[in-house]
């Protein structure tokens, strides 16, 4: 076990919350609310040690270690590169965010006895997708997230939660057999699955490759919720309690687009794809994802029905931003990751303040609450606003970013498609604000003036939401916006450096 | 220590007889005495292993009677894998059998069962190792004997009727078996394994009839026998009525041996070139693909709990079948990995829903709601049995899958790849609903703990944690089933 | 049932059968025969005498406890033995080891423990077949 | 025309015990399978079994060969080695034949009937 | 002289056993199945396997005769 302190941050991050869940499993049973804090601390504490993984990022590049006793004959291993790493850094930011909200909105809900450890448990997954450094690493974390996933989406138990999480369920695990089977194909014709950059695994143009290809598409794209694979996301995202909701639609979307693009740029190579013109799949598909998304999601009236089919019309962006293999789209796609989780966890996280206070899901019945809630309100509308792709908001550079990319690979189509489902985002997230603000006049003498509504809100709730309001202006057009930077140096060395 | 594995079966045949009488004498309990003996059973099998780690493979002769007349018992990495998987899952089942016996058979005829429990380990031992077919037949006689009596043993109608047929087409099996064998001592003029095989690519220019109809009853008598998927018909009924460590030892060993002596057959006797030679693995690999889906598919239409797991057996048995039809190295090393890692899998569930059964008695799948509250540790174990059917890594049910499903890539045949991945997911169609079922879909009351005698719940945690290890760690088990497997296809 | 020309010629008969079906158990490794057929031939002497008679009285001659006592130490008798063979620096059931005399072929003294695990075979037989007639003559067989 | 019947019959004589063997499995076999009395079931599988031995017995036979009992008369012996694999048979088939019986009585005491129909019948109608 | 009186055991072997296979009476299906034992000794016994004779005259013939005679006594004795 020797080896420098640093290469064992990232299993630790991956390891940390999965073995508290065991300490956690029996402080639950003494108190509920040391257990929230030990919750907390867990993921605040896997938070800070992906934080202080950068400066050795910064140094060498990669760090991880690998063991190959583990599984064989791949072999467990962890490899942090920029990539991992942005995606490991928001995901155990937003999570730790989320452990925070949870405290309050989940005594509301009940059973946390079981939420938490699923909430741990599903973290541990999802750092173990960003910091693994092979496939199979990777399968295995994604499978261990996806499975706790389910926990947190059934929590409420209802027969819409059941019959939601049974779909997301088969779903979920016919995507990890796909993927299976893309990795076992891999693993046969290359005789290994490693993450290394210019290490590609497909080589030639065979149908097996071709086979493999689609898998892995697949795999990932049934959890990104891409075209046909969406059917579970509107189901299972609504239901599960909020910070669940957050989760499942900020971050753990993203692991599926984090898989592909490995796949697209680790295991096939760019210039492979395009050879094989296999991104024209991918960029029919994010067309279609793209509209159907944003055109369901105004028929919604359900708000996280809405935010749900707007997350499905997000990871279209994402995919288009990993289809145009250029390095100006990708870098939009990478920085819309990073940008729709913060968006995407701020409107989930708002939207389950509403329900949390009024008890109210339907859009048509929110008008007037932005007297009730402003400060939440406000958070909401700025995210709704960076959605649409207003500048100087984050949302708007990834479009702008998506747009330029698409000129770059002559496809100036997609600029008009980025339009329009701008004004389709506009369509669906215009209404909530405006009727929030101006719907209705609020009826100051029974509400009991402003003051009273606002001190409601427990700040350990309100303290999440606008930290993350405030990172979608912060990684807006403002200086100083090093996701963006990094989403350029890793779009230049996944496409240029190989 | 090359004496070790006769000496196991020798002392198991030895105490299946002296229990009859050990249980006269007062004050000493039949059960513990069993659970020392099987104890004894897998340390002796432990230390085979590292003999044979250390020293190699070597072959026994009873009787000191070289191979045209004596009996040779091979002492190969099969027969130490098999040795393994069969004492420790008989000792796990045994700790189960001390308190469960009492509500499955008649008061005073627990004795009969230990016995007949210790005949059909010695059986089981021996036709792991056996390498003449004049072993085999015995063996195979003695194991479908103990194997209809432990399913009789249960004082109902249904199990009797159940032993009944199991006996029948299990004899119709054997018949079949002893015919193939006079087939092809007829042509051969050896019982032996080895020295068949080493006529038999002569013997096949001349008689290829009659090679070919040996090998075709052998494989349909042992097909009966280890319910290869259309000649399954007597395993739902046996395997759901016996008592509950009855099941657990049919479904998770029984069969498997049957499986290892056909592999013995075609890979040790016929060898794969003569196997591949004949449209034989086609017909088995469909067989198997059929049996897959079939058998998950009849899974799915069951209410029965412990009828459920009996069409699982079906099912996965094909896949072990598959595995040994694929003829790549990597496959068979996936069926043999698959005969280990079911057994546990197969006999954890089995008990789990004996557990239910004993303390709730409630059989029937639909009626399991909310049993996570009341038996949640005895839940967990089914839930990690039931995961690991579906093939989730870090179960040891994925281990085989993925090696199976690397040996149908060597073989060139990624469809069973695919086959591999239909039948997880219908797997999952019928073992996650119990699972959800018991821990979701209904509110979250408090635990209402049902504590189990410790026996019970003992050796299905540690099924459970077995299954675990060798699903995150399963390196040790991988090489010794990559070197069983280079015993059969060098 | 009880007739008295079948009674008496059973009795007659039984010692007959019965050495005859030792002489076959004992001559085993020299003539056709053996534990198993000499075994059932000292069986059915008793058979003979419970139909004769009627089963009780075959009870007398033969308790079921001794029936048991019998089957299980023929077979541990047999099991046992080959451990000799082992503790003699052979394989298991191994009989050139020098434990008994192998005397010279063709006598009766010869063949090592042959002619004892024969005779292991055979009381186990026999036991187990007597037993086994017991079982289904009884009257009340419980289900 | 009358010189092939002889060669027929010759050959079926010569291999006038396969043929039996085989006939007798096949008898065995169905009356195994498609009676549905259980004690039929039984004495087929009695045939059955029988039929195999007699085959395995007419393998190892020598022609002119003497029993395996060593004499010094005798230049040739029938092969021991199937004997002893049939002696087990046929112990083995007594065996299973007494459990099967026993089974039988057991049955019969339950369902009062031995026919294997009716027995699945009466089960149907008790769940 | 010898091989005629094989041929004739033999075929009243097959006799028996369609005989014991057709019969409706199961009690003179196992008489028949008893001379079909002791016949099928015999010829075992012209095919110098005389350990096997005996112990089929005594096992198939004998045991297995009385155990299914026991067993009929005690259930019924026709075919239904």
């Amino acid at each position: 076990m020797n080896g420098e302190f640093y290469n064992y941050l990232p299993l630790w991050a991956t390891l940390l919350p999965v073995l508290a869940t065991i300490p956690l499993f029996f402080i639950e049973r003494r108190s509920p609310m040391f257990r929230d804090f030990f919750a907390i601390a867990v993921s605040g504490l896997t938070f800070l040690t992906v934080a202080i993984m950068y400066p050795y990022i910064a140094a060498h590049g990669t760090i991880g270690v690998s063991y190959p006793q583990v599984f064989p004959p791949f072999g467990i291993s962890f490899q942090v590169d920029l990539l991992g790493y942005l995606l490991a850094l928001i995901a155990s930011a937003v999570w730790f965010l989320a452990t925070l909200y949870s405290r309050v909105y989940m005594q509301h809900e009940g059973g946390g006895n079981r939420f938490y450890p699923f909430l741990l448990l599903s973290l541990g997954g999802c750092i173990g997708v960003f910091t693994a450094s092979d496939f199979f690493s990777l399968f295995v974390f994604f499978e261990l997230m996806s499975l706790s996933a389910y926990v947190l989406v059934v929590h409420e138990e209802t027969e819409a939660a059941m019959a939601a999480g049974y779909k997301y369920l088969i779903l979920t695990l016919i995507g990890g057999l796909a993927l299976f089977f893309g990795i076992v194909i891999a693993y046969e014709l290359a005789g290994n699955v490693d993450i290394r950059p210019g290490h590609f695994l497909f080589t030639e143009h065979t149908r097996l490759a071709f086979v493999a290809f689609l898998s892995f598409l697949v795999g990932f794209g049934m959890k990104m919720g891409i075209f046909p694979m969406h059917v579970w996301l509107p189901d299972a995202h609504p239901v599960a309690p909020s910070p669940a909701s957050a989760l499942l639609s900020g971050i753990m979307l993203k692991t599926g687009a984090y898989g592909l693009l490995r796949v697209v740029f680790n295991i096939y190579g760019a210039d492979f794809i395009q050879e094989a013109g296999w991104h024209i799949i991918l960029l029919v598909l994010a067309t279609i994802t793209i509209f159907l998304g944003s055109a369901v999601a105004i028929a919604q009236p359900d708000i996280k029905r809405r935010l749900a089919y707007s997350s499905i019309g997000q990871m279209g962006y994402i995919l288009l931003g990993i289809g145009l293999l250029t390095v100006t789209g990708l870098q939009g796609g990478i920085f819309h990751i990073f940008s729709h989780a913060v968006m995407k966890s701020t409107l989930f996280f708002a939207a389950g303040a509403i329900i949390y206070k009024t008890g109210k899901r339907r859009v048509a019945e929110m008008k007037g609450i932005g007297y009730q809630l402003p400060v939440t309100l406000a958070c909401f509308s700025i995210a709704s606003f960076a959605m649409i792709g207003i500048p100087p908001l984050n949302g708007f550079i990834s479009k702008l970013l998506l747009s330029m990319g698409s000129l770059d690979a002559g496809m100036p189509f997609f600029v008009v498609l980025l339009i329009v489902s701008s004004l389709m985002n506009g369509i669906y997230y215009l209404p909530i604000v405006i009727n929030a603000y101006f719907g209705a006049k609020p009826d100051e003498e029974k509400m009991g003036g402003w003051r009273r509504l606002f001190t409601e809100l427990k700040p350990s709730m309100l303290i999440p939401i606008c930290l993350l309001a405030l990172a979608c202006l912060i990684f807006g057009l403002f200086p100083g916006n090093f996701p963006l930077k990094w989403a350029e140096i890793i779009a230049t060395m996944l496409i240029g450096g190989g | 220590m090359t004496h070790l594995p006769i000496i196991v079966v020798a002392l198991y045949l030895a105490t299946a007889f002296a229990l009859p009488l050990l249980g006269r004498v007062k004050k000493l309990h039949t059960g513990y005495f069993s659970l020392c003996i099987a104890t004894a059973g897998l340390v002796m099998s432990l230390l085979t292993l590292f003999y044979v780690a250390r020293e190699g493979t070597f072959s026994y002769f009873p009787g000191d009677w070289p191979p045209p007349v004596g009996i040779e018992l091979s002492v190969d990495w099969v027969t130490v894998l098999m040795h393994l998987t069969i004492n420790l899952i008989g000792l796990l089942v045994l700790f189960y059998c001390i308190e469960d016996l009492s509500s499955e058979v008649r008061p005073g005829h627990e004795t009969w069962y230990y016995t007949l429990f210790f005949l059909l380990m010695a059986s089981l031992n021996a036709l792991a190792m056996a390498f003449d077919m004049f072993t085999v037949f015995v063996f195979t006689e003695i194991c479908t004997l103990a194997a209809c009596a432990l399913v009789a043993i249960k004082p109902k109608a249904l199990c009797v009727e159940a032993a009944f047929k199991y006996l029948i087409l299990s004899t119709l099996g054997s018949g079949m078996l002893l015919l193939g064998t006079s087939l092809v001592y007829m042509v051969t003029g050896h019982l032996n394994m080895g020295l068949i095989g080493q006529l038999l690519p002569q013997a096949i220019d001349l008689y290829p009839l009659n090679i070919l109809i040996a090998l075709g009853l052998f494989i349909i008598g042992l097909g009966i026998k280890s319910a290869l998927f259309p000649l399954h018909t007597w395993l739902p009924d046996a395997h759901s009525s016996a008592p509950t460590p009855s099941s657990a030892l049919l479904s998770g060993l029984v069969v498997k041996l049957f499986i290892i002596v056909v592999g013995r057959i075609i890979f040790q006797v016929f060898g794969s070139e003569l196997f591949l030679m004949i449209p034989i693995p086609e017909v088995i690999l469909l067989f198997a693909t059929f049996g897959i889906f079939a058998g998950s598919l009849m899974a799915i239409a069951q209410t029965d709990i412990k009828r459920m797991l009996a069409y699982s057996s079906v099912a996965q048995v094909c896949y072990i079948y598959m595995g040994m039809a694929l003829v790549s190295q990597t496959g068979i090393q996936g069926g043999l990995l698959h005969v280990f890692n079911h057994a546990v899998m197969k006999s954890l569930l089995f008990l789990a829903a004996g557990a239910f059964i004993y303390k709730t008695g409630i059989r029937k799948i639909e009626d399991l709601v909310g049993i996570g509250y009341r038996m949640p540790l005895t839940m967990a174990a089914f839930s990690v049995g039931a995961l690991s059917m579906v093939g989730i890594p870090g179960f040891s049910g994925f281990i085989s899958k993925l090696t199976l499903a690397f040996g149908a890539l060597e073989a060139e045949s990624p469809f069973f790849v695919v086959v591999i991945i239909i039948s997880s997911l219908l797997n999952a169609v019928y073992y996650l609903p119990i699972v959800l079922r018991g821990f979701f879909g209904r509110p979250a009351t408090e635990f209402q703990w049902d504590k189990l005698p410790l026996l019970i719940i003992a050796p299905v945690l540690a099924l459970a944690v077995i299954n675990i290890f060798f699903g995150i760690f399963p390196g040790s088990l991988q090489e010794l089933a990559r070197l069983a497997a280079e015993t059969w296809l060098p | 049932m009880h007739d008295l020309v079948l009674q008496t010629v059973a009795k007659l008969i039984i010692p007959f059968i019965q050495l005859f079906g030792f002489y076959i158990i004992f001559f085993g490794h020299l003539s056709p025969g053996g534990g198993f057929a000499g075994g059932t031939i000292v069986a059915s002497s008793f058979i003979l005498y419970a139909l004769a008679y009627d089963v009780q009285a075959g009870f007398k001659r033969m308790p079921r406890l001794a029936s048991k006592w019998l089957e299980s130490m023929g077979a541990l008798l047999f099991v046992l033995v080959g451990f000799a063979g082992v503790a003699m620096g052979g394989s298991y059931l191994a009989n050139h080891t020098g434990l008994l005399d192998l005397g010279e072929a063709g006598t009766l003294i010869s063949g090592g423990f042959i002619p004892l695990l024969t005779l292991a075979v055979g009381v186990k037989v026999a036991s187990t077949i007597i037993s086994l007639l017991y079982h289904l003559l009884e009257e009340k067989t419980n289900v | 025309m009358f010189e092939t019947l002889i060669n027929i019959l010759s050959a079926l004589v010569s291999n006038m015990h396969y043929l039996t063997a085989m006939l007798l499995f096949l008898i065995g076999f169905h009356t195994m399978l498609t009676h549905s009395n259980l004690i039929k079931k039984i004495i087929g599988m009695n045939i059955m079994e029988t039929s195999v031995f007699l085959f395995f017995i007419s393998i190892g036979y020598v022609h002119n060969a003497s029993a395996p009992i060593l004499d010094d008369r005798v230049a040739a012996y029938v092969n021991p080695l199937p004997s002893a694999l049939i002696l087990t048979g046929i112990v083995v088939a007594v065996s299973l034949t007494a459990f099967s019986l026993a089974m039988v009585v057991m049955l019969y005491k339950h369902y009062g009937t031995i026919c294997s129909d009716q027995i699945m019948r009466l089960r149907e109608e008790e769940q | 002289m010898l091989t005629a009186l094989n041929v004739m055991m033999l075929v009243f072997l097959v006799v028996c056993a369609v005989v014991v296979a057709r019969s409706n009476d199961l009690l003179s299906a196992v008489i028949m199945f008893a001379a079909y034992s002791l016949v099928m000794a015999i010829v075992w016994q012209q095919l110098e396997a005389p350990d096997l004779a005996l112990t089929e005259a005594a096992m198939g013939a004998g045991v297995t005769t009385i155990l299914l005679l026991v067993v009929i006594s005690k259930t019924r004795r026709t075919e239904e």
